[in-house]
């Protein structure tokens, strides 16, 4: 199965391909659109990528956790329009236990998000649109807490 | 006809330059260091960070790395998946 | 929603339960009957409850871990006979991100192991059965470890 | 009529006494410790761990704790959810 894809996403699915009868532990995650983001309203958001090293980059990924761990990954990014309350990603991990599951799925999802070249592009309520850069909100934050007393 | 690199450019990028790919002369270009030097000093280039991610043949390439003609190169906006 | 159900257990119907616009991340747990455990093959498992403190622990560790942490939470136990890949616990969170998907989610199933007073009886594939007694196979493990050269 | 001390029974317990609960005479049994002392000493009993998870009202009780015959007393074999 490619990992971009731009057809819904269903968990199920993910849970089909790693079931199997000698794994008990099953943890998945699911990355839904959001409503707001940065104090600001959204409406849906634009997922594009750069897809052959996105393809080959989420497979990496997946290698690397079923070399790391005695477990079984489903990763799945949808690309396009998505609207509020689409699923953009979903991990499913099913091992012998759930700490080789919890560890797996987190590992997939932080590499997915560092190393992965997909792309958005927030159309909000007043009609604007912006590209997302997780760098910037970083450092803003990182500013932010600087200059507050909490 | 002289060497051209094609640089591929995707999301916040493609927008900056209103286009999907670069064709940039490839003479003096060794390096990628040397290649985001180039489109910075492109119009509008200013506004791609001079530490901006590029990929070579599908894999993020360090400054250093050398990048050639028959090189399939990209010029990646910072990461947004998930 | 009752925690203890006879029914077959959906994650799709706990995810349902907690999704909100404002919720962008969800995190989920399912634990399967698996095929083996200790080295004997399993057939199925008998799960039974102290239900009535079964029931108000569930709601207590649910309610913890939305105090704790920005997040709804699902949690649902299943009673009766269970056969190998039939799911007996599941365990959905959703909040605004993953941290605390993640966490919340972890709480709730450490938590019901640790204080919920559930139980079952293992069918093997030699036709014996057994009470599953966590405390014992910690015990062994330990003396087991210690006796190895690992 | 004298007191009696209903404890309920689950799992490993209810097999062990063969029963789904004991009615136990309430005399000289003040709290969870003197109970569990009382259950050991039953035929098979001796198979009941000292430390034993008994619950109160719903809620585990540790050994200090009083017991009377007004209350739900439950006798917990160790636990093995999810």
């Amino acid at each position: 199965m490619p990992h971009l894809t731009r057809a819904r996403l269903d968990l199920g699915d993910l849970l089909c391909e790693i079931a199997a009868p000698e794994r008990g532990g099953v943890a998945s995650f699911l990355g839904l659109v959001r409503d707001h983001h940065e104090g600001r309203g959204v409406q849906g958001i634009e997922y594009s990528a750069y897809e052959p090293m996105a393809e080959s980059l989420c497979e990496a990924i997946v290698t690397e956790a079923q070399a790391r761990w005695p477990v079984r990954v489903a990763l799945r990014h949808r690309l396009g329009e998505l609207v509020v309350g689409d699923t953009a990603v979903a991990v499913a991990v099913a091992g012998p236990h759930r700490d080789e599951a919890f560890a797996a799925c987190r590992y997939v999802i932080e590499e997915l998000k560092r190393r992965v070249p997909i792309w958005k592009r927030e159309r909000y309520a007043d009609g604007t649109e912006q590209w997302v850069d997780p760098t910037r909100e970083a450092r803003s934050e990182r500013v932010e807490g600087r200059g507050s007393l909490r | 006809m002289p060497a051209v690199l094609t640089v591929r450019l995707f999301a916040r990028y493609a927008d900056l330059f209103g286009a999907d790919r670069l064709e940039i002369p490839a003479e003096g270009i060794e390096t990628v260091r040397d290649l985001l030097a180039r489109i910075r000093a492109l119009p509008g280039g200013a506004a791609v960070a001079a530490t901006a991610l590029v990929a070579v043949n599908l894999t993020q390439a360090r400054g250093d790395a050398a990048v050639s003609p028959r090189d399939e190169v990209a010029l990646l906006p910072p990461l947004a998946g998930g």
